[in-house]
C-alpha cells in the first residue's frame, strides 16, 4: 500500500470520566482530528484487558490507544494504576513475540484536555501512517 | 508383473520427488525445532531435508502423523459474500494430488479405519476426493520403536492401501520402491523418468509376525468392564486436555463453524476432541456426557468397543502417540493391561 | 466439488407462525422436496451464523415443511429475525422415525413438555391423517411452563380436541387466571390420570428432566419398557455419524436415533440422560 | 529405594490404616522409562505403589479442585513448587488447608531429558517449608549442579536473553515458526498448577474469537498472550507448560519474560511464597509510570 494514501484504522478505549470528556470537549470545541479513530467508551481504562486490545488488532486495527484519567484522577481512585501496570506487560510481551507494540498507545487525557486528545490522535495516526498497515496480528479466517 | 523401480540413494529419490512438485505436493517426514511431523518437501531447509530418510526408513511413526494431508485439522468447504442483499457462495478449489513420503504402516492402517466412516454411505466427499488424490509411500517396520504397539493390533505387516512399498538394500544403499496400485504405477513410471531404474527384485523386510488382538474379545472384555470403578480412577488422573486425540490418527471427530466478517463469511470443519467438555454440552447447558469420567471412557470405549461393533475392527493402530505426549502418562496400555487382567482373573 | 452430504440447499421462508414468547414454526419449501417420516430431523443452517438440528414438526406429504424452533442460541436468535421470502441452508432428514408400523393398531399415549411437543406433533398428525391404520383411542399430555408457553395453541385447543376418540389434557407449571386445566407437572400429571396401559404405547418427547420423570412414572403406573417410546436430543454438527458427537454407547442418536425404545435405552451401558 | 520413597510409603500406609485420609495422591512408576506418573492410592497394601523421583514432575496440587476429589480427606505428595502452587490456591481461598494433608519433599531436580529443568537449577524453595506442611521428607540425592547457589534468572533462561537480542523481526519469525505448531489441545492449560479459573474464557460456549480454523496465528498469539498474562504474577516457576506442550513450545518463556519484568520494575516477588495480593491483583501511585512522561498538558 502507498504510504501517502494508507489510512490506518485506530480503535481507541477511552474511559468514561476523563479522556471520553476530553474527546467530547475537543469535538463541541470544533477541535479537528484525523478521522482515522474510533472511539469506544468504557467505564475506566482498566476495563482494557490485554483479550480487547488484541481483538481489535486481529479485527483489522493498525493501532490501538488507551486513554484514561490522569494517575492520581481516577474516578474508581487506582484504575487507571492497574491500566499502568498491565499495559506496561502486555507491552513487553508483544515486543518479547515480536509484535509492534507501538501499535499500543496509552495515554493520560483529562477533561478539559481537549488539545491534548487533538494532539495525541494526530501524532499517533501520523506515526502509524509511516509504519504502514498491520499484519502481524490478523484474523484470516475469512480472508481471501 | 508389479514394477519394482530403484533410486541410485534416498538423495536420488528425493530429487526425483522434488522434480515432481510442480504435479504433486509432496510432503515427507521431518523435523522442527525438534518435533516431527511430515511437511511439504519443498518447505523445507536443507538442514530438515536431511532428516527425511532418516524418519521415512526408521521402525517408529513422526509425532505427527499423515491424517492431517486426508483430513485436515481445519477445512473451508463454503465460501461466501453476502453484498447488498446479495449472497454469492463458492466452495473451494478441488484439492491437489498429493506423495506422502515415509509413511508407516500404522498410518496406512488408520487411513482405512477412517475409511470405514468416512467413505460409508453417505461418503463425505471431502475426504475421498483428498484420499484419492494421495499416492502413499510406506515402508515397513522391522521392529518396533519404544512406545509401539503395532503387533498388538495386527498392523505391523498391513501395508494393503500402501501405494507403494519402499525399502532400503543396505549393501548398495539403493532405496527400493514396489508399486502396489494403479496410482503406485503412475508414479513410478514418472519416478522412471526422474532418472531411477527399473529392478529386478524388491528386498522384502523381515518383519516379525505375532499374534494380534481379537478385536471381539477385547470389546467383550471391554463391555464386561464398564462399571469398574478403575474408570473413576483413571479420570481422576487425567487432565482432560486434548493431546491424546489431537495426535490420534484415527480419531475422526470434528466441528462444523461459521464465520463471517463484514460481507466475508466461511463455513468449515475443524477437528474437535471428545474430551473437552462443551464436545458435547448444548445451548440448554444439558451435557449428556457431563463428567470427566464420561468422557474418557467414551474415548477407550469408542476405539475398542463402540468401532469393533460398527466397523468391525478395533480403532486404535497402536502407534503410541497419545501414551506418548499423555502428560499424565495414560495410554491405550493403561487400559488393555488392565481388561486383559480382568479376563484373566475370570 | 465432489459429493458433499454437508452441503445445505436452500430452502425458502413461506411463512412464520408465532407460537410463544419464544417459539415460532417456521414453514420452509426446500428447492429439492426432503420426504421424510414423523421423528426425523433436518439441519438448518445461515452462512455465517451457524447450523444446528431441529425435528421437522409437520408430518410428510404436506408441500412444506415445518419447524418449531425456540429462541435459546445464536443461531435461533437470527432465525427469530428472519421474514417470509428469506432463504435459509436446509440438509436431511437425518435419522430414524417413530415406529409407525409397530404402533399400528395400539391405543397412544402422546406425552411431551414445552417445545417437546414439537416432534410429537409431525406423529400425532400422522396418525389424524391415517385414521383407518390408527383406529385406537389417542391421548395427549401437555405442560408447559405457563399458559403463554404452550405451543401450537390451534391444535391444542382447536383442532385436536374437535378429533374422534382423542382426549387433550393440558398442564401448565404455575398457576394462571383463566387457566382450568392442570397446574403442576407433566409427571405428576400423568400419574394422576394414571393413563390404562393396556395395548398402549407411549410416546414421550420434552426437556432432558422431564423425560427422566416421565419414564420413571410410565413404568410406575404399569407400561412395559417396550411400550415406551422416546426421543433424545444430543448436540448434532453433521447429521450423518461421522463427527463424533451424539453416540450413546455405539449408536448415534443422529443416525440411529433420535426415536429409541425404552427397552432399548435400558440396555445401553451409559446414562442416556 | 530412595529414603523419600520409603518414608513416603510408610506414611501413606499409615494414614490410609488410620483413616486420616480417603485417599493419596502422589507418583508411581510409568509405563514409559523414566517417567512416574500420578497415582491415587486407597487401601494401606497399595501404598508400596508410590515412589518419588527426579521424574515426578507434574504438579498434583491443582487435582484437589476437581469434583472427583470433592468431600474426600487427600493426603497430597508436594514439592516445593508444587506447595507454592497449594499455597496461592489456599491464599485465593479456592480450597482449605484443613481438608487437606500435605506431605512436603524434598526436590531433588527434575529431569528435562538428560539435562536438569531450568526451572530447577534456578529454584531456590527446592523444599517446602516445614511450618506449611503437615510431615516433611527430605533426603533427597541431590546433584551436584543443584548443591551450590541456585542460578541467576539470567543464566537459567538464556533463551529470553538469546531472544532479547534478536531484531523484532527475528522474534516475530521465532514466536511464529513456534506457535504455528500449536494445535490448541490446551495441555498447557490444564497442566498448570496455577490456572485456576472455573470457567475458561476459551472454554465458553462456541466463542467467536476462538475456534480451529484455518490460518489460526492470530488466534495462537491470542491464546498464548492471554494464557501467559492470566497466570503471570501468579507463576510458581515449575515448568509444567513447557514441559507437557506435545510440541515442544516454549511457553515457559511468555510466562519468565513477564515474571523478569514484574521483578524489575515492582520488585522481586514469589507467588506462593510471599503474601498476597499478587503483584497483578493491586496498584498504586507509588509504581512507575510508563505513560505520562510529558506530565499533565
Amino acid at each position: 500500500m502507498m504510504q501517502d494514501t494508507f489510512e490506518p484504522k485506530i480503535i481507541a478505549f477511552c474511559c468514561n470520566w476523563c479522556s471520553y470528556a476530553g474527546a467530547d470537549l475537543a469535538g463541541t470545541g470544533r477541535l479537528k482530528y484525523p478521522e482515522n479513530i474510533r472511539i469506544i467508551r468504557v467505564p475506566c481504562s482498566s476495563r482494557v484487558d490485554s483479550a480487547l486490545v488484541l481483538r481489535a488488532f486481529q479485527n483489522g486495527a493498525d493501532g490501538v490507544m488507551i486513554a484514561g484519567c490522569h494517575p492520581g484522577d481516577c474516578h474508581y481512585d487506582t484504575g487507571n494504576y492497574h491500566t499502568r501496570k498491565r499495559m506496561m506487560l502486555l507491552k513487553s510481551l508483544m515486543e518479547f513475540m515480536g509484535l509492534d507494540e507501538e501499535r499500543l498507545l496509552v495515554k493520560w487525557i483529562s477533561g478539559n484536555e481537549a488539545d491534548r486528545f487533538k494532539d495525541t490522535v494526530e501524532s499517533f495516526t501520523s506515526k502509524l501512517k509511516k509504519m504502514g498497515a498491520s499484519g502481524k496480528v490478523r484474523d484470516l479466517r475469512c480472508a481471501k | 508383473m508389479k514394477p519394482v523401480i530403484a533410486a541410485k540413494s534416498f538423495e536420488q529419490l528425493l530429487k526425483a520427488l522434488h522434480q515432481l512438485s510442480s504435479k504433486y505436493l509432496v510432503v515427507a517426514p521431518t523435523t522442527e525445532d525438534g518435533v516431527e511431523h511430515y511437511r511439504p518437501i519443498t518447505q523445507m531447509s536443507e538442514e530438515q531435508k536431511s532428516q527425511v530418510e532418516r524418519l521415512s526408513l526408521r521402525n517408529q511413526p513422526p509425532l505427527g502423523s499423515v491424517k492431517p494431508f486426508l483430513f485436515p485439522d481445519s477445512e473451508i468447504y463454503i465460501e461466501f459474500t453476502k453484498k447488498d442483499g446479495k449472497l454469492d457462495v463458492q466452495t473451494p478449489r478441488a484439492s491437489v494430488p498429493q506423495i506422502i513420503l515415509g509413511a508407516k504402516p500404522c498410518d496406512v492402517v488408520s487411513l482405512e479405519l477412517i475409511d470405514k466412516v468416512f467413505l460409508e454411505d453417505p461418503v463425505d466427499g471431502l475426504y475421498q476426493e483428498k484420499r484419492d488424490n494421495t499416492v502413499l509411500i510406506v515402508n515397513q517396520c522391522d521392529e518396533m520403536g519404544a512406545n509401539c504397539r503395532c503387533d498388538d493390533f495386527g498392523v505391523q505387516r498391513s501395508t494393503g492401501s500402501a501405494d507403494l512399498l519402499m525399502s532400503k538394500d543396505e549393501s548398495s544403499g539403493k532405496i527400493l520402491l514396489k508399486a502396489q496400485s494403479e496410482k503406485g504405477n503412475i508414479l513410478a513410471e514418472e519416478l522412471l523418468k526422474e532418472g531411477m531404474e527399473e529392478n529386478p527384485v524388491f528386498r522384502e523386510p523381515k518383519v516379525p509376525v505375532k499374534e494380534a488382538l481379537e478385536s471381539e474379545k477385547i470389546q467383550q472384555a471391554m463391555d464386561d468392564f464398564f462399571e469398574s470403578p478403575f474408570w473413576e480412577e483413571l479420570a481422576m488422573r487425567c487432565i482432560g486436555c486434548a493431546t491424546c486425540t489431537f495426535y490420534c490418527p484415527t480419531c475422526h471427530c470434528y466441528d462444523i463453524r461459521d464465520f463471517q466478517r463484514k460481507e466475508q463469511g466461511a463455513r468449515y470443519r475443524t477437528w474437535d476432541s471428545c474430551m473437552f467438555p462443551d464436545y458435547t454440552r448444548m445451548a440448554g447447558g444439558h451435557n449428556p456426557r457431563p463428567t470427566r469420567k464420561d468422557r474418557v471412557q467414551n474415548r477407550f470405549y469408542h476405539k475398542l468397543s463402540y468401532f469393533v461393533k460398527n466397523e468391525g475392527a478395533l480403532g486404535c493402530v497402536g502407534c503410541g502417540r497419545c501414551g506418548e505426549k499423555c502428560p499424565v502418562g495414560i495410554s491405550m496400555d493403561t487400559v488393555l493391561n488392565r481388561i486383559g487382567g480382568e479376563v484373566n482373573d475370570k | 466439488m465432489t459429493n458433499n452430504p454437508l452441503m445445505p440447499i436452500n430452502a425458502e421462508v413461506i411463512n412464520i407462525i408465532p407460537e410463544s414468547n419464544d417459539v415460532k414454526t417456521f414453514q420452509l419449501k426446500p428447492e429439492k422436496p426432503l420426504d421424510h417420516m414423523p421423528g426425523q430431523c433436518a439441519m438448518l443452517s445461515l452462512l455465517g451464523v451457524g447450523e444446528a438440528l431441529f425435528s421437522i414438526t409437520s408430518p410428510p406429504g404436506r408441500d412444506y415443511l415445518e419447524f418449531s424452533i425456540k429462541r435459546v442460541g445464536k443461531l435461533t436468535e437470527v432465525l427469530h429475525q428472519m421474514e417470509p421470502g428469506q432463504t435459509v441452508g436446509i440438509r436431511g432428514p437425518y435419522g430414524n422415525n417413530f415406529p409407525v408400523e409397530r404402533i399400528k393398531g395400539k391405543k397412544l399415549l402422546f406425552i411431551g413438555g414445552g417445545i417437546g411437543l414439537a416432534p410429537l406433533r409431525s406423529l400425532i398428525q400422522y396418525t389424524l391423517d391415517r385414521p383407518g391404520e390408527y383406529p385406537e383411542a389417542k391421548q395427549l399430555i401437555y405442560g408447559a411452563r405457563s399458559t403463554d408457553d404452550l405451543i401450537f395453541e390451534r391444535d391444542i385447543f382447536n383442532a385436536w380436541p374437535e378429533e374422534k376418540n382423542f382426549e387433550v389434557n393440558l398442564s401448565v407449571d404455575v398457576e394462571a387466571p383463566n387457566w382450568d386445566g392442570f397446574v403442576g407437572f407433566v409427571p405428576q400429571y400423568l400419574e394422576e390420570l394414571s393413563p390404562d396401559p393396556q395395548d398402549t404405547v407411549a410416546v414421550t418427547c420434552g426437556p432432558p428432566i422431564m423425560i427422566k420423570f416421565v419414564l420413571q412414572t410410565l413404568e410406575k403406573i404399569g407400561f412395559n419398557p417396550d411400550q415406551i417410546v422416546t426421543t433424545l436430543e444430543y448436540k448434532m454438527k453433521c447429521g450423518i455419524g461421522k463427527c463424533g458427537r451424539c453416540n450413546l454407547d455405539e449408536f448415534y442418536v443422529c443416525k440411529d436415533g433420535p426415536v429409541f425404545y425404552l427397552s432399548d435405552l435400558n440396555q445401553m451401558k451409559s446414562d442416556f440422560i | 529405594m530412595c529414603k523419600i520413597t520409603e518414608e513416603l510409603q510408610q506414611i501413606a500406609a499409615e494414614l490410609l490404616k488410620e483413616g486420616k485420609v480417603d485417599l493419596v495422591l502422589g507418583y508411581t512408576k510409568g509405563e514409559q522409562e523414566e517417567q512416574s506418573v500420578p497415582c491415587i492410592v486407597t487401601q494401606p497394601e497399595d501404598a508400596s505403589k508410590l515412589i518419588f523421583d527426579e521424574y515426578s514432575e507434574k504438579a498434583l496440587s491443582k487435582y484437589l479442585l476437581e469434583e472427583s476429589f470433592q468431600d474426600k480427606k487427600v493426603a497430597i505428595v508436594l514439592k516445593g513448587c508444587d506447595q507454592r502452587a497449594f499455597k496461592l490456591m489456599q491464599d485465593e481461598s479456592r480450597l482449605g488447608r484443613e481438608d487437606v494433608y500435605l506431605i512436603g519433599v524434598e526436590c531433588p531436580g527434575m529431569k528435562w531429558g538428560e539435562d536438569l529443568s531450568p526451572f530447577c537449577l534456578h529454584c531456590d524453595y527446592r523444599t517446602p517449608a516445614k511450618e506449611d506442611v503437615d510431615s516433611l521428607l527430605t533426603g533427597a540425592d541431590i546433584p551436584e549442579a543443584m548443591q551450590g547457589e541456585p542460578l541467576d534468572h539470567e543464566d537459567s533462561f538464556t533463551d529470553i536473553n538469546r531472544l532479547e537480542k534478536m531484531s523484532k523481526e527475528e522474534r516475530f519469525e521465532f514466536w511464529k515458526r513456534q506457535l504455528n505448531r500449536c494445535k490448541r489441545c490446551y495441555t498447557c492449560r490444564n497442566a498448570c498448577p496455577v490456572c485456576t479459573c472455573r470457567v475458561c474464557v476459551f472454554d465458553r460456549e462456541n466463542p467467536d474469537y476462538i475456534d480451529r480454523a484455518k490460518d489460526q496465528m492470530a488466534q495462537h498469539q491470542f491464546y498464548h498472550v492471554i494464557r501467559a498474562f492470566h497466570v503471570s504474577d501468579r507463576c510458581v516457576s515449575c515448568g509444567e507448560c513447557a514441559r507437557v506442550c506435545p510440541e515442544g513450545i516454549p511457553l515457559h518463556l511468555l510466562n519468565q519474560k513477564l515474571l523478569r519484568e514484574l521483578d524489575k520494575f515492582y520488585g522481586e516477588y514469589q507467588a506462593g511464597i510471599d503474601e498476597v495480593p499478587t503483584p497483578l491483583s493491586h496498584a498504586n501511585a507509588d509504581e512507575p509510570d510508563f505513560f505520562g512522561k510529558e506530565g499533565k498538558a
